[in-house]
């Protein structure tokens, strides 16, 4: 097994990239890049947090991240099927806009 | 020494992908360097010692993922969406202090963690240990059918949610979304098809079987058949329609159902609830989910309410 | 019988939501068996709480340092409660809005029915990584519902609650994993056993109690619900405000109350108090000055959530029982508001305050089941918005602690000022025209089930005994005694 | 000796990747990124067998075939890409 070191290292490493891109990015997919980029890291933590058995990391946490990830990229289709919606309605990709109390209709 | 070298390298390579998929110039390089990410991230999940984690990321994190977001950024340039390529960013002067500042906490944290001297977890010890007795060889795939059952059974139904309402999404408004691309039927592209199809679905089914006892289950193969079907649609032999046919919504929800079913079954003669009641069940419900999971990123990918199979095909 | 009950509460209405999928023709059989039958498979498990006190089943027969459990004690008994009533009269307005059989009703009750599962099997689970799941398919789900009706302003408020959340849950699934490595279990109670207090599980808590402060949306980390409840569709708007923020609310109780029972975090408990007393201000300042009765009720929300948090510095028997009993009445009284102005809105088209003028003619059940909510939301006697408020101020008096008790009596003035805004714009102006703007009305039963609610946060003012033996029952350890 | 050999020429592929990742940055064509691109799939995939004989890890010759298969999906998806919209930059 590798030097765990390093990834906890890296995963540190994209937490900040990842947050950093979720304040600075515009482009709705930016941010999902981004919050995709900290849920990798997150994930490196969650496994390596464990101690691990027989050499091999613990079972359990593996699983966890597993489902993890599936819920990652359903929520990550939701989210892209939504901005394509947004797009669609109001030709915009961010969320800078404001007036969301406006709105005749509600 | 040449193990740290490696180290190194997928660490430096994940974290200049990443910065590059945040801040690159052009969103479509974007996705090409998140892909990368994902497939270099299942490399690191390799050294780690995880390899049903690395095929996870590769088939959903980075494969499909990417494929998804090709796919959204298709449909925004087709709706005239002419600034993305140079979206300016947003400018903050909190956002690097921010950034640097979680960044510590979360290695402060997992260093933390690392090195504790924590005793090693007593859920993994009980599933390494009585996971012989159910005649299972994948610890992981135990955990996620046999020990820990509704955490999948609610992912699927994750999966799912997220199926219905981008369609209730789709379902809405104008009718543009249903204009389509013409494909021109290309004579490489259907001689590929002719190989890697079976292939596909031949891969998918030893990723599902080998699930029990080695690396591979429901989540890869499914990803895997997912690819198959995707290849489909972008090559017009599958084409959509805004409805489901039953076999697309018997394959959508044959998945949950199934699990649910299954799971209330011992019920009935007083066991707990989802307690799998013998290895027929666990291939039964792993076959299912893989349909489903396949069937599900196959129409959010193709933004369908359903596929039909086109007469050229 | 308990274990059968249980079960069925989670899988009947994730069966009835596959059924309508599969097969769009049954739809308006699969909602009603989805959703009539859950108060009668409650009973089971309610006589079981009251004869035994806690009920706790294994999942797949393997219990707690690796398997799932659920664990069923009077605090989730009471949120089943509180989420079964609410979601089948929220339904039944539902019904007119978005009819089974139509196609928006095949978008809509699908997710309708895994939210309700979800919340429930949410409410039910003692397992830590469990709550990851079920919350985020909670998230889910109502981001889904939100989002059904495609209006832009919906769609770009679903997309930033979205965003949020799922920042939220990466927080949260940290704290998780933090904690798995310390204790080898994710068993919400085995935890509390086995961790000795240092600071990483100290930042583990504090991480996961952050993403959940995100999700009930407390201040300053409301941004995210305004808009989202202000323009969701009604029933949506009821159920996110009454029962879907408050699941995160509960979570952050289990957390703090069990867990971590034994961690002497006085800081940190009343910066959360602080940050409930800030929501409750900022959240009243800010309804006094929207322009739709919508936001208003949604910035209302932001008030009435900062209450559930002063039960962290008032921490004990009296503060607790407060808190629970907000969250049910508040519930209750919300989910009438919102229906009452769904109601108003689909009547006369916009739900700008200054156009519904003289309304109290037109719409007299809507307009009296709003009043009736507005004074259990103020606090008025003899709601049951009058009995939590009560509880908190007596929980304040007997720990000596002024400021709280300031607070919450302000509290309830500020709340009085932006309702009575609201009633006094649509009770008092009669000479004001209504034009051409009454062209529909809203079926009679929609009504009734706005008013129901309302009539039930007023009962909850009488018939408080056994709800409040109930609590007491059930109080954290630890909390009893005090 | 295999011990050193195996991790070097996993290290040269690596190297060879970030050549690789240099091309997807500068372009300049669609079509040079996406030969890139499948190049990565292709070093993946020879990397991860090499790993599997050194880490003593067969798993991860099934993640390899799974990259095998979604490589060639992957390169469709690209060639399916509207020309539009991103051959400005150069």
């Amino acid at each position: 097994m590798a030097d765990l070191g390093l990834y906890v290292f890296a995963a540190a490493l994209l937490f900040g990239i990842g947050v950093y891109g979720l304040i600075v990015a515009r482009h709705l997919m930016r941010k999902l890049f981004a919050i995709n980029i900290m849920g990798n890291a997150i994930f490196i933590l969650m496994v390596t947090a464990a101690r691990p058995l027989d050499g091999a990391p613990d079972p359990v946490p593996q699983a966890l991240v597993l489902t993890g990830i599936v819920i990652a990229v359903s929520a990550t289709a939701f989210a892209l099927a939504l901005m394509v919606r947004l797009h669609r309605e109001t030709g915009q990709v961010s969320l800078s806009a404001d007036n969301e109390s406006g709105g005749d209709d509600g | 020494m040449m193990a740290l070298l490696l180290d190194g390298l997928i660490v430096l390579a994940l974290v200049s992908l990443a910065v590059q998929a945040i801040s690159g110039r052009s969103l479509f390089r974007g996705i090409i360097h998140f892909v990368v990410f994902g497939l270099t991230m299942a490399l690191a999940w390799a050294r780690i010692g995880a390899p049903d984690l690395a095929m996870a990321e590769a088939a959903i994190g980075a494969g499909l993922t990417g494929a998804l977001m090709m796919v959204a950024y298709r449909r925004l340039v087709a709706q005239g969406d002419n600034h993305s390529p140079r979206a300016p960013a947003q400018k903050s002067r909190l956002a690097i202090p921010i950034a640097v500042g979680s960044g510590l906490l979360v290695g402060v944290i997992g260093l933390g963690a690392l090195l504790a001297d924590n005793p090693p977890g007593e859920a993994g010890l009980i599933v390494l240990e009585t996971l012989p007795e159910y005649g299972l060889g994948n610890a992981i795939t135990g955990v996620l059918l046999l020990f820990r059952g509704l955490d999948t059974l609610l992912e699927i139904a994750v999966l799912l949610t997220a199926l219905l309402a981008a369609r209730a999404l789709a379902g809405t408004g104008d009718s543009s979304a249903t204009a389509r691309t013409q494909h021109p039927e290309t004579p490489l592209v259907g001689a590929l098809l002719a190989v890697v199809i079976p292939l596909t679905i031949l891969v998918a089914v030893h990723l599902l079987r080998a699930g029990t006892h080695e690396t591979g289950g429901a989540f890869q193969a499914g990803a895997v058949l997912a690819a198959a079907g995707v290849l489909l649609v972008l090559s017009g032999r599958v084409s959509r329609t805004d409805t489901a046919g039953p076999l697309v919504r018997l394959g959508i929800l044959a998945g949950l159902s199934a699990f649910i079913l299954i799971g209330l079954m011992p019920l009935l003669y007083g066991e707990a609830l989802l307690t799998l009641p013998g290895m027929w069940s666990i291939y039964l419900i792993e076959t299912a989910m893989m349909v489903s999971i396949a069937a599900a990123l196959i129409l959010l990918f193709a933004d369908a309410g359903g596929l039909k199979r086109d007469r050229r095909g | 019988m308990t274990a059968e009950a249980l079960s069925l509460i989670v899988f009947l209405p994730l069966l009835a939501a596959c059924v309508i999928v599969a097969a769009p023709g049954l739809s308006a059989l699969s909602v009603r068996l989805g959703l009539i039958p859950l108060p009668l498979l409650l009973l089971a498990p309610t006589l079981e709480v009251l004869d035994q006190g806690t009920y706790r089943m294994a999942l797949a027969g393997h219990n707690s340092p690796l398997g799932i459990e659920w664990a069923l004690d009077p605090l989730s008994l009471l949120m089943l409660w509180l989420n079964t009533g609410i979601t089948i009269l929220v339904s039944l307005h539902a019904s007119y809005g978005f009819p089974p059989a139509s196609e928006a009703g095949r978008r809509f009750w699908p997710l309708w029915l895994i939210l309700f599962a979800s919340m429930n099997a949410l409410v039910l689970s003692a397992d830590l990584f469990n709550l990851y799941v079920t919350l985020e398919l909670v998230t889910l789900a109502a981001i889904g519902l939100i989002t059904v009706e495609g209006k832009p302003l919906a769609l770009r408020a679903g997309m930033r609650y979205l965003l949020l959340a799922l920042l939220a849950s990466l927080l949260y699934l940290l704290g998780v994993g933090l904690l798995y490595g310390q204790t080898g279990t994710l068993d919400l109670y085995l935890i509390a056993e086995r961790i000795e207090i240092s600071w990483l599980p100290v930042t583990a808590l504090s991480l996961m109690i952050v993403g959940l402060l995100i999700k009930s949306a407390i201040f300053p980390l409301h941004a995210w619900l305004p808009a989202a409840h202000g323009n969701a569709p009604g029933p949506v708007s009821a159920i996110l405000s009454a029962v879907v923020v408050k699941v995160s609310v509960y979570m952050i109780w289990r957390l703090w109350f069990w867990t971590a029972a034994d961690w002497d975090l006085e800081a940190v408990a009343l910066l959360l108090g602080l940050l409930g007393g800030a929501a409750i201000l900022y959240g009243s300042l800010a309804a006094l000055v929207q322009v739709r009765l919508k936001m208003i009720i949604a910035y209302s929300t932001v008030a009435q959530l900062g209450y559930l948090l002063l039960v962290f510095p008032l921490a004990g028997n009296l503060a607790f029982k407060a808190a629970v009993y907000q969250m049910l009445s508040h519930g209750l009284a919300k989910a009438a508001m919102f229906l009452a102005a769904a109601n108003i809105l689909h009547a006369i088209g916009t739900d700008r305050l200054r156009r519904l003028a003289g309304i109290d003619q037109r719409m007299p059940l809507d307009v009296f089941a709003l009043a009736l909510a507005g004074v259990s939301i103020m606090g008025l006697p003899p709601s049951g918005g009058f009995l939590a408020k009560w509880l908190f101020l007596e929980a304040a008096w007997e720990q000596q602690a002024w400021g709280w008790l300031v607070l919450v009596a302000f509290g309830g003035l500020l709340a009085a000022a932006y309702l009575f805004r609201v009633l006094a714009v649509v009770c008092l102006h009669p000479r004001r025209r209504l034009g051409q703007r009454s062209r529909r009305r809203s079926p009679t039963p929609a009504s009734w089930a706005a008013l129901l609610l309302a009539i039930g946060a007023i009962l909850a003012g009488f018939f408080s005994a056994p709800v409040l033996d109930l609590i007491t029952a059930g109080l954290p350890p630890g909390l009893g005694s005090r | 000796m295999m011990d050193v050999a195996l991790p070097a020429v996993a290290v040269f592929l690596l190297l060879n990747l970030v050549a690789g990742m240099l091309r997807v940055y500068r372009g300049p064509t669609l079509a040079d990124r996406m030969l890139a691109a499948l190049l990565f799939s292709t070093t993946t995939v020879a990397i991860l067998l090499l790993m599997a004989e050194w880490m003593a890890m067969p798993a991860l010759r099934h993640v390899a075939l799974l990259f095998v298969m979604l490589a060639s999906i992957l390169s469709l998806a690209f060639v399916g890409l509207p020309r539009d919209a991103d051959e400005e930059d150069t």
